[in-house]
């Protein structure tokens, strides 16, 4: 044992645990705390393979914003305790042997095939300036497409968040001016 | 070689009249359509007329090459194959090219006048300016390949212009009559040109003919010569209009006078002709072939004239006597005197031009009216008309000096040294058709005007014009005009054949063989000369016949026909062999495609393979579109399935 | 020292997690954190990747994978509050009509 | 000289625990030194009677607040209702650590830096770590099962995560002209002087990028005049309207303690840290850089007072309005000239 099997493991505990908590829970809110968890401990794992400033982004941009909105949503809907109904066969019946199915056998080809050689921690250098480089040189180009697209993003939220016009049903809505 | 004709003028002209009349014609004025017609028309005419005054003889023959076309294989392998847009000029293009520019420009001039009151009247000349556009193409072709373009093309614009009034349902019908008969004509001349392609490698005339020069005749028995020389000859039927494929001749009088003036008598129908004599040299070293073609040739020169007789249609009694007549240019060729049949095919584009835009004359002056039996005693109405339809009449009964005279003996005299039988043949036939041609016209312009009033309700019978006069009236200038000049070249066209002019005139093209004969000849002049007593003897008592018959005793006609009664009926009604033709091929052909191709494949197979399929696709997709049951997890659980068979695949593909 | 494969395993079990999250789960914002689970049980792949083959283009799909996840949360967040303005619920079972 | 590891961590837990100290009772200080300003500026004199100049204040109401009954409402969620407060005040001092306050002074041989560490990403995890705060307020709002706690949650969650942007973006410009992330490196980059009399501080090229700053700071902290999620006239006391006592004294600790952070912050950022004017005895000069940091942050805790005594609220429209169409644009064409400038 090492200090950084026992981090990966406590972080990795963590993360598990919080996955297995997202899906045990019943109130959306819990739900979305142990998915903050399980980012938290996966930005620890981050900085354990030496992607310092993608943990500090995973944390800002996950936990900080995306995981906010999802907060702010189940606030704003006064989201309450999930319903048991019995929607759908199909998702048991093909869905949960399949996941099995398919867990097991990824477990087996990666337990197989990538073998016990081992990642050392910090191996590989992710510090915001050659991370800088590498996406303003060599990806520069989908990067300014991402922002393109979170551009969209934002108009299309947007659109479909506020609330719908206040015509009578029926009448089309008529241009002004 | 000179320096450039620009052949390719000639037939780029009449395309561009026919392109500029038939997409721009609907909006323009009637004016506009004439004087584009007539000037690309005219045009080409006199470009033709121009390089005859430009070539000399020992020039010819002139090869004019445009642009490559098919090219396959480097040139000189077996195997390779290659033909271009070239034009060739010799000799007997050159008479062709002469008649088709300048017997379609006169009847261009008359079309002017005949059609002027069809709604159609720019697509008409756009289909007449295509159908030149062809013909030359024919003509002025330097290979098989580039020919048997301007062959299906003449045969398409003779085709659009037969059902030109096509909401008529007899013109509809015919025009398919014509064109379905032509393909099986053609089919032969395809496989011709195949086993030319086969044998000699090449469709280029100079080429293939340099390679059977060296031939010998194939005398003992058929060899691929005949079969090629049949075959074509077969293509030359249905184009000409010969047994067994003439009877959509006949029919294709559905169409417009001028364009039976000019399509079916003096240029398009006579292809078949020229094409023989364009292939003299294979038919030549092909006895048997050569055989075939005199046969058919005299066959249907005397049974398209005993059909004659009896018409009471004009235009049906001229359509046959085309037939006739180019029964006679295949005897011509058939027993080797090439020169002579297209010399005969000059007179007659002549003068049956001449008959035909007369016969459209008398029925634009009945209006409309076509049925000789309701005309009678028109040489007072229409005066001109009567006597350019009489020198016509003289020229192809043969009477000296009228041109079929010379033409017409010309052949007969061949014949006769060929083998008498063809020439007695040919002599009945001089007899009938000099009977029945003076019958027509005692029938139309002697007695009295049987018309009268009712002519009306015929108005817009057949040429679509409609003057509602009771009185039969003379045709207008522009139509008379071309009457006229056709005329003068139906009394003067033949001189050219005195001393064996235009023998010599074509000897370049036709070899020395047939002159070398002629100076034989000045031995049998004797011979000759009273061949031509008796020839026109004949004609003469079938005009006296004539006269007897529907002149000083009309009342006889009938009693014949009754004494005759079966034979009658049987030769009114064309010997039944267009009924034969029902039974034999086109009634077989309607019931297999119904009962086989209809109702088998086509509804048993095709259809139902197509409803099956829908309807499986339905019965499959009303199943599975219950997956699609809106339900987001139900949609998770497919794909969750769904990958987990897609990793099981990969996994098992990698490992395995 | 820890290998590949245990940064692989736990990967794989997040994604799997989010799966099942998906499956199991009726409430549709729930569901969508499912679908936050599964991409960063994917990052943490990535990032693996990119430290055992020494790539640092692994890490910046992660950073593209973020970009993209913010994008698809405003977007899908925003839906669902369009939905639940029109349905009134958030549970996934009974909003199955194809249309809003 | 690396500390052996032992040593690294003694001296870490003393750090931290010093630290911690200090910043609790600045925190608490805060307090009496905002009720001080502002009675003053209203004319009154704040607290006088618990100690001289009621310095004692702070520990009279950290008393107060110990033995207050601690009140838990019925209908609320009570884990959230609970972690809450914990997640808003543990947050708010955990920024403190990577926060550098002076050079390092050697002890026996060792360096030491005078900070609890020094991460290269420090100014990113700064920022991580407020956003994570931001959860306390709106569990805290949305537990309470309260209509004006869940208003004042809504309130903050939204108004933290849009401030947020511009708070980052305004940022980027010192990040350029440093390039690092590393606080000590930014404080580092700021010695000297332009033209031998201006000290070389962020502020003067980064002025824009500082007004960006400030006002986004203040609505990070819900302070006057960004304070929505707590506005009293409309939502009795916002995210916080059900707790009291000791859970109450975590938020308001949370509050004042992200006011010395993000005065920190600024300090660091913008007004070279520690540097100032050194001179005296060696022991005056180690002494004197941590007294210029410590100056620097009273001062804009002041400005922070002063600004509470003077502006009024907000309205929430007009905040949102501010902070997407004009902070946000503003930042934005502060980093762009910034980058152009730079790039010359």
């Amino acid at each position: 044992m090492n200090v950084h099997l026992i981090l990966f493991l406590a972080f990795g505990a963590v993360a598990v645990a919080g996955a297995i908590n997202l899906l045990a829970q019943t109130h959306p809110i819990n739900s979305a705390l142990s998915l903050i968890a399980v980012m938290a401990a996966l930005a620890g794992e981050y900085l354990l393979l030496g992607a310092e400033f993608l943990a500090a982004v995973q944390v800002i941009v996950y936990a900080g914003a995306i995981m906010v909105l999802f907060v702010f949503t189940i606030m704003l809907l006064n989201a309450g305790v999930e319903e048991r109904t019995q929607g759908s066969r199909v998702a048991f019946l093909f869905g949960i042997p399949g996941l099995l199915l398919g867990s097991v056998l990824l477990g087996w080809v990666v337990l197989r095939h990538s073998g016990t050689e081992a990642v050392a921690a910090g191996a590989l250098p992710g510090d915001p300036k050659t991370i800088g480089q590498l996406l303003f040189h060599e990806f520069l180009l989908p990067f300014e497409i991402t922002s393109v697209l979170i551009l969209i993003a934002i108009m299309g939220a947007v659109v479909l968040a506020s609330k719908p016009p206040t015509h009578p049903p029926g009448v089309p809505a008529r241009k002004v001016g | 070689m000179t320096s450039s004709l620009n052949l390719w003028l000639i037939p780029v002209l009449p395309l561009a009249g026919a392109a500029i009349n038939g997409f721009l014609g609907k909006k323009s004025s009637r004016t506009a359509v004439s004087v584009i017609g007539l000037f690309f028309s005219g045009a080409a005419f006199a470009w033709a007329l121009s390089v005859v005054m430009r070539v000399s003889s020992d020039a010819l023959p002139y090869h004019e090459y445009i642009a490559h076309w098919i090219r396959f294989g480097s040139a000189g392998l077996p195997g390779s194959f290659s033909s271009d847009f070239a034009l060739y000029l010799d000799q007997l293009s050159l008479v062709m090219l002469l008649i088709v520019t300048g017997v379609g420009f006169l009847i261009h001039i008359y079309s002017v006048g005949y059609m002027w009151d069809d709604p159609s009247y720019y697509r008409f000349f756009a289909y007449l300016n295509l159908f030149k556009f062809f013909m030359l193409t024919l003509v002025l072709a330097n290979n098989y390949l580039l020919m048997f373009i301007g062959w299906e093309g003449v045969g398409l614009a003779s085709y659009l212009l037969i059902g030109f009034w096509f909401t008529k349902d007899s013109a509809a019908s015919a025009g398919k009559k014509a064109f379905i008969v032509n393909r099986i004509g053609d089919f032969g001349f395809l496989i011709a040109l195949f086993l030319i392609i086969q044998h000699f490698g090449s469709l280029d005339f100079t080429k293939v003919f340099a390679q059977v020069q060296p031939l010998a005749a194939e005398t003992a028995g058929a060899g691929l010569l005949t079969a090629i020389g049949i075959l074509l000859m077969v293509g030359a039927c249905g184009k000409s209009a010969q047994i067994p494929l003439y009877v959509w001749l006949p029919d294709a009088m559905e169409g417009p006078t001028p364009v039976s003036a000019l399509i079916h008598a003096a240029t398009m129908v006579t292809a078949g002709v020229y094409m023989v004599s364009r292939s003299h040299m294979i038919f030549e070293r092909a006895p048997m072939a050569l055989m075939v073609v005199a046969v058919i040739g005299t066959l249907t020169a005397l049974f398209a004239a005993t059909i004659g007789i009896v018409q009471t249609d004009i235009k049906k009694v001229l359509a046959y006597s085309t037939v006739s007549q180019l029964g006679y240019m295949f005897m011509a060729c058939g027993v080797g005197a090439f020169s002579a049949g297209i010399f005969h095919l000059m007179t007659h584009a002549f003068f049956k031009g001449l008959l035909f835009l007369a016969a459209g004359s008398v029925i634009h002056a009945v209006g409309g009216e076509q049925d000789m039996r309701k005309m009678g005693g028109l040489r007072s109405y229409i005066p001109i008309t009567a006597a350019t339809m009489g020198i016509a009449t003289l020229a192809i009964a043969g009477i000296f000096p009228f041109a079929g005279f010379w033409s017409k003996d010309e052949i007969l005299w061949k014949a006769y040294q060929a083998n008498w039988v063809y020439w007695f043949i040919g002599l009945v036939t001089a007899f009938v058709t000099s009977f029945y041609m003076f019958r027509l016209l005692f029938m139309t312009f002697a007695g009295d005007y049987r018309g009268g009033a009712h002519a009306d309700e015929h108005g817009r019978g057949t040429h679509g014009h409609d003057h509602g006069h009771g009185e039969p009236h003379e045709s207008p200038m522009v139509m008379l005009v071309p009457l006229m000049i056709l005329a003068v070249l139906s009394v003067v066209g033949g001189l050219v054949g005195i001393g064996n002019g235009f023998e010599h005139f074509l000897a370049p093209v036709f070899g020395s063989g047939e002159v070398a004969g002629a100076a034989g000849e000045a031995a049998s002049r004797g011979t000759e000369i009273l061949l031509m007593v008796v020839s026109v003897t004949v004609a003469l008592l079938g005009a006296m016949l004539a006269y007897v018959l529907y002149v000083s005793k009309p009342y006889l006609p009938q009693k014949i026909a009754d004494g005759l009664n079966g034979f009658y009926t049987a030769v009114l009604n064309k010997y039944y062999i267009d009924e034969l033709y029902a039974k034999l091929f086109v009634k077989p052909l309607i019931d297999g495609s119904t009962s086989i191709l209809w109702q088998g494949v086509d509804r048993k197979i095709i259809d139902d393979t197509v409803n099956n399929a829908a309807d499986g696709a339905r019965q499959v997709s009303d199943e599975v579109r219950h997956m699609q049951s809106g339900n987001l997890r139900s949609y998770a659980g497919w794909i969750a399935a769904g990958s987990a068979v897609v990793l099981a695949y990969m996994i098992w593909m990698g490992v395995r | 020292m820890v290998p590949l494969s245990y940064y692989l395993v736990l990967s794989g079990f997040l994604f799997a997690c989010g799966v099942a999250g998906f499956l199991i789960k009726r409430n549709i914002i729930t569901i969508f954190m499912s679908i936050e689970l599964m991409l960063n049980g994917v990052n943490l792949s990535f990032v693996a990747f990119a430290a055992h083959w020494h790539a640092l283009a692994g890490q910046i799909f992660v950073f593209f994978v973020m970009v993209v996840a913010a994008a698809e949360s405003a977007v899908g967040l925003a839906i669902i509050i369009a939905v639940y303005r029109t349905r009134e619920t958030l549970n996934v079972d009974q909003v199955n009509l194809l249309k809003l | 000289m690396a500390l052996p590891i032992w040593l690294f961590i003694l001296v870490s837990v003393i750090k931290s625990a010093v630290v911690l100290v200090v910043l609790l009772t600045a925190v608490a200080y805060t307090v009496w030194l905002e009720r001080k300003v502002v009675g003053h500026m209203q004319n009154r004199w704040g607290p006088t009677r618990v100690g001289p100049f009621g310095l004692l204040q702070p520990a009279a109401d950290g008393l107060k607040f110990l033995f207050k009954e601690d009140l838990t409402p019925p209908h609320v969620y009570k884990p959230l209702f609970l972690a809450a407060p914990l997640i808003a005040v543990i947050f708010a001092l955990t920024s403190i650590a990577v926060i550098p306050f002076g050079n390092s002074v050697t002890i026996g041989g060792y360096s030491i830096p005078l900070q609890i560490t020094d991460v290269n990403t420090g100014l990113l995890l700064i920022l991580g770590v407020t956003s994570i705060g931001v959860y306390g307020v709106a569990l805290a709002g949305w537990s309470s099962n309260n209509k004006y706690s869940l208003l004042g949650g809504l309130r903050a969650s939204a108004q933290m995560v849009s401030y947020e942007i511009a708070l980052g973006l305004s940022l980027v410009g010192v990040l350029i002209m440093s390039g690092s992330f590393s606080l000590r490196a930014i404080v580092d980059a700021q010695g000297g002087h332009f033209w031998g009399f201006i000290p070389r501080w962020n502020v003067f090229p980064q002025f824009i990028g500082f007004f960006c700053y400030l006002m986004a700071a203040y609505a990070e902290t819900n302070r006057i005049p960004f304070d929505l999620p707590e506005a009293e006239t409309e939502l009795v006391a916002g995210y916080h309207t059900e707790y009291s006592a000791m859970k109450f004294a975590m938020f308001f600790m949370a509050e004042y303690a992200n006011m010395i952070t993000v005065a920190c912050l600024a300090t660091l950022l913008f007004f070279g840290g520690w540097h100032g004017p050194i001179f005296g005895p060696p022991i005056l000069q180690a002494v004197l850089p941590v007294f210029w940091f410590a100056a620097k942050i009273v001062a804009f805790l002041f400005l922070y007072i002063w600004v509470r005594g003077t502006l009024p609220r907000f309205r929430y429209d007009q905040l949102m309005a501010f902070g997407w169409k004009f902070l946000l644009p503003l930042a934005l064409v502060n980093l762009i000239a910034t980058a152009i400038a730079v790039a010359w």
